[in-house]
């Protein structure tokens, strides 16, 4: 599977790069001579990565798991009287900036991971749930219609039908949304999660350029082994279900 | 037919009004507060007048009437406006007189009243098919009431307008920070990206490496460029000394606006120049078969029907760049990301408001202006 | 010529001192500009080394750092830090230590009235038995506390105790009225903070301070420095400053800070209102 | 059979259907025509249900369809959705194997039955059976709407305008396909379209619809013959009237036959028995031929018809 | 006039147009037909060189086209673009007064010429000038598009599929209307259509192209009568040549007329001068008349014609 090496690649040199920073020691060295410590200690960078991964990972999965629901609810018979306001929601909350959407979370939920990560769900679900809709309104309303027609019930007909077409869009969504996570995670070290955000501001806050780039290259990292990530799962889903565009 | 989302979330408010705490009454800036529920807080009658006010709506927008938006408009609208006044009442009432210090901030129930109130009329607007137009005007008037119900002195108390009038002077710098930093970052980039278009749409073998670059930007996240490019700016600024007289280094405002633009491209070079490419070929060439030269063809053509998605760029890199800016502030770029930070140094969560709220409201007025500028940009009516 | 570029660190106290050298230039004719708050200890000092600020207030503790000399015990008798710290700033850099305030900021680990009570804590030795018997405990710290090796690590090394991450709780870039609200609310089940010897709110908030009776801690009296030629154009700083810092002792300024932090009164009217005192007297 | 009794639909205050009434019997092609947004998609769509009818009955073999559960009776019920409504994720053959599979057939015999309808209408297994809609011409993917309405042999097949989009030949092809398949299964059929020719070729009874009800209800014969009303006259052409009804008779009507068919002359010119009227006037006008052979599909002689003959009667 | 001599254009190594020559005389309407794909619209746009042409020469009223100006050479050149191209930022009227802007008319003189367009054009100048492309219908739209190749009175018309995208009827009446423009205004025109209908009715000659050649070129008459090729009798329909022929004649051509033209009787029934032979036989076979009167537009009856004259000399 040609389309996974890239991720696999790039998760490998990601892990190694954080169990294997000591071992860079000179070169920071190098950097930054006037500093006793140049390798950021408190916290071992493969925990750092692990806790940040799972922050990521858990508003994920749940920011998904919700958005997809509401979704679907709001497009159901049921609940269309709700779907402008929802979609409107979606939409006007993407512009609160995701700083400030962590910093009104302080006040009503303290420091420390459990209120971060109630923020990155709530911030996460957004995206998704904006293409979640956008993807089930966007399926061919003939489409819906034959379904229905050859006899499929409305629940096969979201199952079989519409979920598959609107998958696409789903996924960037939550391909999205993880992006803005990743980065929004990262920010939440300032309020006492514990991410690969810390080397950052701690070497902001004592003038350690060597903690800030340790620190900011493993984010870069992380990113970017998400992303390739999902590239190479939307290039799967292409190939499943959307051969034309992919031959 | 009755609409089903408005007593929903009439309901929903007038259920979590009557249970979480309206205010908090503070003994002083960082020692936890002692809350009040709705009654306790504005006492019987103005207790009675929420309740009436959220029923009404209910009851209102339960009834099959045609005409109901209107008066229901009229209703949450008047209510938003005139919301701040509860914490006045709130503060009147139960301010000890004698502690100078105590201060009153906004309870739970408070903001969920505020925020769900503000659904309803995003609902009702919506149902009414209004305006942009129309839509700023009752922000305008909402906004206008609250900045009065300030002015009058009233909400004094309140630990967001204490924590204001400490530093009215560094409010207004942040301000002007911000959007320096902001805008500045939209504009340069607006510039750059064009250029950039220009280039992909005149060489083919330029867009994906254009392309590939900007998206690899925008994926890293903020904190990281940030982070990555105090080593390389530091040292330029050492090596030229006359860079460093102009105010670049590591930290400060040269990383963050470079950060800002670097972020800005990606979204204005994908609509930049997806707008100019999917100009469809035959309106070109229909240009070009009634004699217009290439100039002609840009400027009266391709131009004026790509506005509209290059502003839709500058909307999302806008809104982009105002949040982003405020990450910046830990680089020490200023802005209203340094009340945030600070706040949650002191842990004065009024403080970290001060940042968080009108960076919000920033991001939100840019949004409404920019929606509107691209609507009236739109070269043709909307299919009637 | 040119104004007096008068900056402080972003905390609290920074803010009042700050502030105090600030209006009492301005007061003595001296023309100043206004950077007060510029950042953390690091970027003050690059920034004055590198001429962009001329004054801020700085504690005498630091200089350690600033020299590479943190192993020093001279550092931990209050006169000899001072002088040590002004002869090798003056050689080094040309900066020149004016009169320190009577006040050690030391940092120190502070817990819950409550839990001190209960254990009868007093002395860090106490504490460092309450936790190596396992008692419940989780300590509210700024980033450079946890890191800084003559903080917590020197704490815990001269008292014997080790506090493991997730008894941690760290906030990054956060001060001390951060801790002292996160022990005083007992979030997360913080019920230690970290603070300094000057904090304002530790009576408010029903926080101890555990005793350094190992003398762990250098001390850290806060004094205005300043540029050398800046001195020198305007020697009239000195006489100008020495006087207010003389006045400056722990409880004053705990009770200066207290305004600020606790109460919230702008750290301009607190400075203000204490000169308008001191001249009155 | 599928009658409508006093039937309404109506969209808000809008009544998009009113008060209709139509017997479709068993066997039979009825079409539905009319001008654009006149009812017919939305008749078609209240027989099985998917939109329901505010007023009146409808009644499917002698039931009534409210009665019903809506999956059971649109499992019966073939439906080829105007623009075909393939599902773009699915290959051709999963497909035309959709009701099949909702019916939980076993695996080989759905495979079968895609064979099947796949060689009938003329699609090649092996080429087009893995592919997916969007790799089909329009005319391809008409004809796998059909086969996936035919798939479950449904008796009854509901068709909206369902070779609307096609160009001019592959529309005759598939009408031809149509008359061939109907000439063997007989389905009961509802068919909606826009074509009036189309209508003409293919309905056992035509129903014109104009703003909700139905106007006129007659085979295509009496539909040209006898409108009911100006607005049926315009409907179906009144100019090319003439020439219109030529092309519902076809050359074996008019043709005198001899006893026995017999051979050809070789390379004899002729007119073969399926050949409609109009066809065969254009080309006696065009060869100027007053009487020619007729042969049938073998290439027999069958008889020979006049030009005369053809004009005197054919319309 | 429009001259090709021995124009190729070649798509990297594809040959789109082979070695063609074509004259199309002044005030001639040269129709280009021919399967999709042929090279029809290469062909235009070389005329007015959107393409360049990769060899032979093209001469327009005697002068070499790649010598010329390309701007200059366009302004001069109508040019009526598949799918209309309108641009949908500007107003209809915008639209229609681009050319005579580009061209620095003064304000006055365009206003008076989009007013004149549009009434030439059965455009309600209130109603229709003020909007945009998209609140047209298709037919509005296609007739803006007509007048803005006509705006700046080009000498020559280049027409690309005009009425490609239409509904029968519109594009009947905009074809009746092409026909009273040409015979009032006679335009050198170039148009191109797959629609063999519509250049049977339009062209004075037909040019008949298949693979990037021209197989024929003549008149509609002889392209009917004497086809070129097999390719040519299968394009223009073989069955129903005979009814198409028809069709290029008007009864005038084969009534009777008496000296003088007199007052029918009140109520009688007729044909009129400008009836097609083919409308004419639907009528009488429809009616069953064998003779009917005829009458011209002024309703005055001038002559007679008869069913079986129609039968033997029309086609
Ligand atoms: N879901 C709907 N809501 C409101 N009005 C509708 C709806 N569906 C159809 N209509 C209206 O009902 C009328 C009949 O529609 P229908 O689709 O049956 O027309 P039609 O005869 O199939 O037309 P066409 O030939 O254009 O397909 C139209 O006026 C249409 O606007
Ligand atoms: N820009 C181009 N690049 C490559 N090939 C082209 C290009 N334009 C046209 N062709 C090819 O040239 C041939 C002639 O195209 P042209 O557009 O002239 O056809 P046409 O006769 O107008 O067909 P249609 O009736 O479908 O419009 C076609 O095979 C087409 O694929
Ligand atoms: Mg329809
Ligand atoms: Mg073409």
């Amino acid at each position: 599977m040609r389309v996974w090496l890239p991720p696999v690649m790039l998760t490998v040199l990601l892990c190694a790069l954080s169990a294997g920073m000591p071992a860079l020691e000179p070169l920071f060295e190098w950097m930054q001579p006037d500093k006793q410590n140049v390798i950021y200690e408190r916290e071992s960078f493969l925990f750092l990565l692990q806790n940040h991964l799972m922050l990521v990972v858990i508003s994920a999965l749940v920011g998904t798991v919700a958005a997809v629901a509401g979704g679907i609810f709001a497009t159901r018979p049921a609940g269309r009287d709700f779907l402008p306001l929802v979609s409107q929601i979606a939409s006007i909350g993407q512009t609160f900036p995701p700083v400030a959407v962590l910093a009104l979370a302080v006040p009503v939920l303290g420091f420390g991971e459990a209120p971060i990560l109630v923020a990155l769900i709530l911030y996460g679900l957004l995206p998704i749930l904006r293409n979640t809709l956008a993807g089930l309104e966007g399926v061919d309303a003939t489409v819906r219609q034959a379904a229905l027609g050859m006899g499929m019930s409305p629940f096969q007909v979201l199952l079989q039908v519409e979920l598959p077409l609107a998958g696409r869009v789903i996924l960037a969504g939550i391909r999205t949304s993880v992006t803005i996570n990743i980065a929004t995670a990262a920010i939440g070290s300032t309020i006492g999660a514990r991410t690969l955000g810390d080397p950052v501001i701690a070497g902001l806050v004592n003038g350690n350029t060597a903690y800030v780039l340790q620190g900011a290259i493993l984010i870069g990292m992380l990113a970017l082994t998400v992303d390739s990530l999902f590239e190479a799962a939307e290039r799967v889903w292409d190939r499943r279900f959307l051969p034309q565009t992919a031959g | 037919m009755p609409n089903r989302v408005l007593p929903v979330l009439g309901c929903l408010a007038l259920a979590l009004v009557w249970l979480l705490d309206l205010g908090v009454i503070q003994p002083n800036r960082i020692v936890p507060g002692t809350g009040h529920g709705l009654i306790s807080a504005v006492g019987g009658p103005w207790a009675g007048l929420v309740s009436l006010v959220l029923a009404g709506c209910v009851l209102l927008s339960f009834l099959p009437l045609r005409r109901r938006y209107l008066p229901l408009l009229g209703l949450v609208g008047l209510s938003l406006a005139l919301l701040p006044l509860l914490l006045e009442v709130f503060a009147g009432r139960h301010l000890p007189e004698d502690a100078p210090y105590a201060r009153s901030s906004i309870g739970a129930g408070f903001w969920c009243l505020l925020f769900l109130l503000s659904l309803m009329l995003i609902e009702i607007l919506g149902r009414l098919g209004s305006g942009r137009g129309l839509q700023l005007m009752i922000l305008a008037v909402i906004v206008g009431s609250w900045l009065w119900i300030l002015r009058g002195g009233g909400l004094e108390s309140l630990s967001l307008v204490r924590e204001f009038n400490a530093r009215p002077d560094k409010f207004e710098q942040a301000l002007w920070t911000h959007l320096a930093l902001a805008f500045g970052a939209v504009g340069i980039s607006a510039g750059l990206a064009f250029l950039l278009a220009l280039k992909m749409i005149r060489s083919v073998a330029w867009r994906r490496p254009i392309l590939g670059a900007v998206s690899f930007l925008q994926t890293i996240p903020s904190l990281a460029v940030f982070g990555l490019l105090i080593a390389p700016l530091s040292a330029l600024a050492a090596a030229f000394p006359a860079l460093q007289a102009m105010g670049i280094r590591g930290i400060g405002w040269a990383p963050a606006l470079l950060a800002l633009v670097a972020y800005s491209l990606l979204p204005m070079v994908r609509n930049t120049f997806v707008a100019l490419t999917e100009v469809p070929e035959s309106l070109a060439d229909a240009g070009r078969g009634m004699g217009m030269n290439e100039r002609q063809l840009f400027f009266k053509l391709k131009l004026p029907l790509a506005l509209p998605v290059i502003v839709e760029g500058v909307r999302i890199t806008t809104i982009q760049a105002i949040g982003l800016t405020a990450v910046a502030a830990l680089i020490g770029a200023g802005g209203f990301g340094s009340f945030i930070f600070q706040g949650l140094g002191q842990a004065a969560m009024d403080l970290v408001l001060l940042g968080a709220l009108p960076t919000i409201a920033l991001a939100l007025l840019a949004d409404a202006l920019l929606t509107m500028l691209a609507a009236s940009l739109k070269p043709t009516p909307a299919t009637a | 010529a040119d104004p007096v570029v008068v900056s402080s660190k972003i905390d609290t106290e920074g803010s009042v001192l700050g502030q105090m050298v600030l209006q009492s230039l301005e007061g003595a004719g001296i023309p100043v500009e206004n950077r007060l708050q510029l950042g953390g200890t690091s970027i003050v000092r690059n920034a004055i080394k590198a001429g962009e600020i001329d004054i801020y207030p700085e504690y005498t503790g630091n200089a350690a750092f600033f020299h590479d000399q943190a192993d020093r015990d001279i550092w931990k008798d209050a006169d000899k830090a001072y002088q040590e710290a002004a002869r090798l700033d003056k050689e080094a850099h040309n900066i020149v230590w004016l009169e320190p305030a009577e006040a050690n900021n030391t940092w120190a680990m502070s817990v819950r009235g409550d839990l001190a009570r209960e254990n009868n804590l007093a002395t860090l030795e106490d504490h460092a038995n309450y936790i190596n018997e396992g008692g419940a405990f989780k300590f509210a710290a700024s980033a450079e506390f946890v890191e800084s090796a003559s903080a917590l690590p020197a704490f815990q090394e001269a008292y014997g105790f080790k506090l493991e991450s997730d008894q941690l709780l760290i906030l990054s870039g956060g001060n001390t009225a951060a801790t002292l609200r996160a022990a005083a609310l007992n979030n997360n089940d913080v019920n230690g903070a970290m603070t300094y010897g000057t904090d304002g709110g530790l009576d408010a908030l029903d926080l101890k301070v555990m005793e350094d009776t190992a003398g762990v801690q250098p001390v850290y009296q806060p004094a205005p420095i300043v540029r050398g030629e800046v001195l020198e154009a305007y020697p009239q700083i000195r006489e100008v400053l020495t006087p207010i810092f003389e006045s400056l002792d722990l409880e004053t300024l705990q009770r200066l800070n207290g305004q600020v932090a606790v109460n919230g009164v702008p750290a301009d009217t607190v400075a203000r209102d204490y000169l308008d005192s001191l001249a009155q007297d | 059979m599928i009658e409508l009794k006093n039937v309404t639909r109506r969209f808000g205050d809008a009544v998009a259907v009113d008060r209709i009434n139509l017997t479709v019997e068993t066997g039979e092609v009825c079409v539905l025509v009319g001008s654009s947004g006149c009812g017919k998609s939305t008749t078609l769509r209240m027989i099985n249900q998917l939109l329901p009818h505010s007023e009146g009955q409808i009644l499917v073999d002698g039931n009534d369809v409210t009665a019903m559960n809506p999956e059971q009776l649109r499992l019966n019920m073939g439906y080829v959705i105007q623009g075909t409504g393939l599902f773009p994720h699915w290959t051709v053959a999963r497909n035309i194997a959709m009701v099949p599979q909702l019916l939980k057939w076993p695996r080989e015999r759905i495979d079968e039955r895609v064979h099947e309808l796949l060689t009938l209408l003329d699609l090649d297994q092996a080429t087009h059976a893995n592919k997916y809609p969007q790799q089909l011409s329009g005319g391809q993917a008409q004809r796998v709407g059909v086969a996936r309405a035919l798939a479950a042999n449904p008796n009854i097949l509901l068709m909206d305008e369902p070779f609307g989009a096609l160009d001019a030949i592959t529309r005759e092809n598939l009408q031809l396909e149509m008359l061939r398949i109907q000439s063997q299964l007989r389905k009961t059929t509802v068919f909606v379209t826009h074509d009036i020719d189309e209508a003409l070729r293919l309905a056992t009874r035509i129903a014109v619809m104009d703003q909700g009800r139905i106007i006129q209800h007659d085979t295509p014969e009496n539909i040209l013959r006898r409108p009911a009303s100006v607005f049926v006259e315009n409907l179906v052409g009144k100019q090319d009237r003439g020439l219109k009804l030529m092309s519902l008779h076809t050359v074996r009507d008019l043709m005198e036959a001899p006893p026995q068919p017999r051979e050809p002359e070789p390379g004899a010119d002729g007119l073969k028995e399926d050949d409609s009227l109009r066809v065969a006037l254009s080309i006696m006008l065009w060869q100027n031929w007053s009487q020619v052979p007729v042969f049938n599909a073998d290439g027999q002689e069958t008889g020979t018809i006049t030009r005369d003959r053809i004009i005197q009667e054919g319309a």
